[in-house]
């Protein structure tokens, strides 16, 4: 007779009437998975993680195959944890040099015309040596690439009234830290941007939730998370962050205010620890600048003696991470593999020579971007070649 | 280009006027000219004691950098050499008013927002004065504080760098 | 004394020596945060999910910022579940009219050269109606965008010495339904590529882990998942997916071999079940075409009587999901609004009735894209306006 | 362009060359001029013993719709005209080759892959016999199978449009 059979939520679990009973074959072809679900999740084979310190997180650059970072892998700085911040009573304020000081709720702040851009944000002290042992991560994870949603930040000055003297403003952050930064009016009316989407969905907490600001192409400090105020101002406040942060020296002077992140590379592929085998190899990384786009990144396969165009992945877009690929046939000898990008103002990605020679010996940590190189050995294996500081 | 594409800027009329209230429970930022500084006021000697019970677990008794010892907090206090490590208020700080700003907002670290102005002050005093700014008896407050010339600030310059092929 | 602390991981649960024993604050301006991690989460206040039945899983459309889809919310469609593949047994095979049938483990395609594009995916059965309380999600949820990368397979076809003269190749899926699908040559030829990346990271399972099959612009069902074979051939196959499903009828014929999804688009805000106020409304939503790129989106404020043009969020990439927007200052009267696609080749998106008049009442549910109309009423409510069949 | 940027195509070397083991371990497919049907055979009697063994369970006792039962599993059985409803093999299917590669491939839906051939032939047989497609004691093997004509081949037209303003 017709078994009348409920319809089941998942045919996984369903057991033939007069089937012979099998162990679970082992063969995906012959195994019903599980079904849909709300949310997905990672293969159990794939495990990237970013790496934390007490203050920051590394993005693992190395793991990529393109240049959207996935959000919850995108790298941290924070200066007194993530706060807890309540989206229906948040409220964002601007003030100072405006006809009308205003509050406004993120509901608010969605309803103003958006923008979507795509863009890198660089902790300005994204840079680490001294070991042969680093990864990419290591060396310079602390830079992430979003698809950002938000409001100009030109649109709520005009809301505003924001006065066209003003020739800076203070940004403040709503965490613990209450962290300020000073940054130039221009940028707010150029583009600058109030963002409340990160990759599609809602800005991670560890991102600045509910909204942040957005400096395209500024140092990461500058983009303050968790924002909660805007004040309009004749005059930077020099607080701590652009100050006794942020700042660095060059010969016997400390430089202070370096919005851009100057263009940089790296080859995350093959990196270490990776380990080559001879034949084609295609050299792959990521390459971005702070003061537009990427024209060109050129790629040396003899540790620097001679330079190749590498491909560019389009779209390039403006201070945008820019994927770069370099097809190389490796015969198997020792060399040093080495990668330089250069951007629209025709600025060249430095060597640490050229480094120490414009701004001395102490050069700090702030605002490096020499290129990095990378050691092949002649059984394969891969090591990052440390700058020497001399 | 990536700009708002909205060819015209109406007023959109969304969000609300802040309250003066609203706006002077947020605005605690200090700038160099003073601007920012609220009343009270303080001295070295009411810092130490504040020092000692609120800040000497992070940063150590002295604030100085004790060699062999890792504090979770960065070293306060060394001298005013511009060559001399480590870099602190005394060597690296340009503006004093930076100091109230920031021990306002975010000191101690564990406790947030939780000092008074007037503690504020005295911290702000005692942390000059242990680093050969001001004289120990000087008192800090609105009027004080901004005439400080810290010894770094001619160290300090503007960066200049406009893009280019310049490595600078 | 000098109270030496050990560094401690997380200043978070730090005690102050002698400080007062305080409730812990609310407001996080004045609590520390937890601190980095390996992988960040999202905000309890945000709960995006997909809407699962036994077969498939939608894309919450209504509550995306921009277009590419977070990958743990990709739109689903399985035939047998999930399957659980392990990346480093996993092989693809290549054989029929090829010089040389080859088999490729998954590190071995990761040597290739990579591309990495952004597209949709969209099921040819994307197509819900019926009452007025639907929400994108429910219409029309079965698309989604990501940033994939991976290697032409053209690339491949020249690897194994493709016969030019095959005109369709076969591609299996590696998961308990084994699907297959015939697909033209020369797609191969052209965009189609194997792509083992999504948003920068590895494929998810749900996706197709390891790698799948990425045919730019053609019905979702052919991006054939968990791909492990591919067989060149010089006719289709006729296979089930391509017969007895993903076929509709025309008049009195059934057509087959449908492979571009048509130009498409919806208004994602306002939609049900969101409220509206009177003022400025920034009217947004997503088009897409199979066949290039969008060229325009045209919206009507007033029942279609009307149109205007969207701004379009750039860069407009080639057969992707483009974020539309329009702004309307709505005065408080009953009306509809609608959306409509138009592409490079000059098609418009039709009306229900459009296509009805083309293909008869019959109209089967694949390949299904009429303008998607909602309805304001005087309070602010928005419904779904369902589609008259007749 | 979005597409691969690289000049010239070297051949790689990756990647290693198939046996034929591994082809036909694989190689299941099975087209409507019959290219990929294995040997073996099987006939309706046959068919509706496995058919009730092995899929009555989710496609119900004769694989007809039963107006009010919710079935886990498509009808399988109805008429020959275009007109009638549900789609099955009977109108909907433009070749049987189809049938015996889909069965083989993915049931029953539970157990994939567990079918021998002979039993795929049988099944094939039971359904296209039950659809009133052949005589109920017609054989199935990789011979007769391909010279079915299915009613609704003649119903299948490959789509047309290429673009551009038509609605179509
Ligand atoms: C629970 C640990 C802790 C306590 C208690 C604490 N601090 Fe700090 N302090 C820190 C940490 C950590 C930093 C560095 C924060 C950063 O860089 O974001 C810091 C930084 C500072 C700085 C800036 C140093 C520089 O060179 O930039 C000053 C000034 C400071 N603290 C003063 C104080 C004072 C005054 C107190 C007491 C009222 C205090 N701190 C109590 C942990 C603490
Ligand atoms: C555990 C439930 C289950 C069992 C047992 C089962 N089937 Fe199915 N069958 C399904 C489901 C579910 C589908 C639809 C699958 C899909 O659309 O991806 C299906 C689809 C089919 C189809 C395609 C129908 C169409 O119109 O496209 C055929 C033919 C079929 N089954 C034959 C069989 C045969 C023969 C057996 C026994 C040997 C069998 N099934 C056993 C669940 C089952
Ligand atoms: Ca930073
Ligand atoms: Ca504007
Ligand atoms: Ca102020
Ligand atoms: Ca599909
Ligand atoms: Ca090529
Ligand atoms: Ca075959
Ligand atoms: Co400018
Ligand atoms: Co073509």
């Amino acid at each position: 007779a017709a078994a009348m059979i409920p319809v089941s939520s998942s045919f996984a679990n369903y057991v033939p009437v007069g089937g012979p009973a099998l162990p679970p074959p082992v063969d995906p072809t012959k195994r019903i998975g599980p079904g849909p679900s709300k949310i997905g999740k990672r293969s159990t084979f794939e495990n990237p993680a970013r790496k934390p310190s007490d203050i920051s997180s590394r993005s693992p650059l190395q793991d990529f195959y393109s240049t959207i970072t996935p959000a919850d892998l995108h790298f941290e700085r924070h200066h007194a944890g993530i706060p807890d911040i309540d989206p229906n009573t948040y409220e964002l304020l601007i003030h100072g040099m405006v006809e009308r000081p205003m509050k406004f709720t993120l509901a608010e702040l969605k309803r103003f015309p958006a923008v979507t851009r795509t863009c890198f944000i660089e902790c300005a002290g994204n840079f680490r040596t001294g070991s042969e042992q680093m990864t990419p991560q290591d060396i310079l994870g602390l830079t992430s690439q979003s698809e950002w949603t938000g409001v100009m930040l030109s649109t709520i000055f005009s809301e505003v009234g924001a006065d066209p003297k003003a020739t800076w403003f203070l940004a403040e952050g709503g965490d613990a830290s209450l962290m300020t930064r000073s940054i130039p009016a221009h940028k707010g009316w150029e583009d600058a941007m109030i963002v409340y989407g990160q990759n599609g969905e809602a800005i991670r907490p560890a991102q600045g939730y509910p909204a942040r600001l957005l400096l395209p192409g500024y140092e990461g400090n500058m983009n303050v998370k968790w924002l909660r105020r805007l004040e309009l101002s004749d005059q930077p406040y020099w607080t701590r962050e652009e100050t006794s942060k942020y700042t660095y020296p060059v010969h016997n002077k400390i430089r202070m205010f370096s919005f851009e992140m100057d263009a940089r590379s790296i080859i995350t592929y093959p990196s270490f620890p990776q380990k080559i085998e001879k034949g084609w190899i295609e050299i792959r990384g990521v390459a971005w600048t702070g003061r537009g786009k990427i024209t060109k990144v050129e790629v040396s396969t003899d540790a620097g003696k001679s330079w190749n165009d590498a491909r560019l992945q389009e779209p390039v877009l403006d201070k945008a991470h820019t994927y770069f690929r370099y097809l190389w046939q490796w015969n198997g000898d020792e060399t040093e593999i080495l990668s330089r990008a250069i951007d629209e103002t025709g600025y060249i990605q430095p060597s640490i020579k050229q480094l120490i020679e414009a701004r001395g010996t102490d050069l700090g940590g702030y605002h490096m971007n020499p290129v990095t190189a990378w050691q092949i050995k002649q059984d394969g294996t891969v090591l990052f070649k440390p700058e020497g500081r001399k | 280009s990536l700009r708002d594409t909205i060819r015209h800027t109406p007023r959109f009329g969304f969000g609300r006027i802040a309250t003066e209230a609203e706006i002077a429970k947020w605005d605690i930022d200090v700038r160099p000219d003073g601007k920012g500084l609220p009343a009270g006021e303080g001295d070295a000697a009411k810092g130490k004691a504040i020092y000692a019970l609120k800040c000497i677990a992070c940063h150590g008794a002295t604030g100085e950098e004790v060699p062999g010892v890792k504090l979770p907090a960065p070293a306060l206090v060394s001298d005013t050499s511009a060559k001399s490590r480590p870099k602190t208020i005394g060597n690296y700080w340009p503006y004093a008013t930076t100091l109230f700003d920031y021990m306002r907002r975010t000191m101690p670290y564990n406790l947030p927002g939780s000092l008074t102005d007037n503690e504020v002050y005295s911290l702000t005093a005692y942390l000059l004065s242990a680093n050969k700014i001001i004289k120990p008896e000087t008192v800090m407050n609105a009027q004080t504080l901004p005439r400080i010339v810290m010894p770094a600030r001619k160290l300090f310059v503007t960066d200049d760098r406009k893009g280019g092929p310049e490595i600078k």
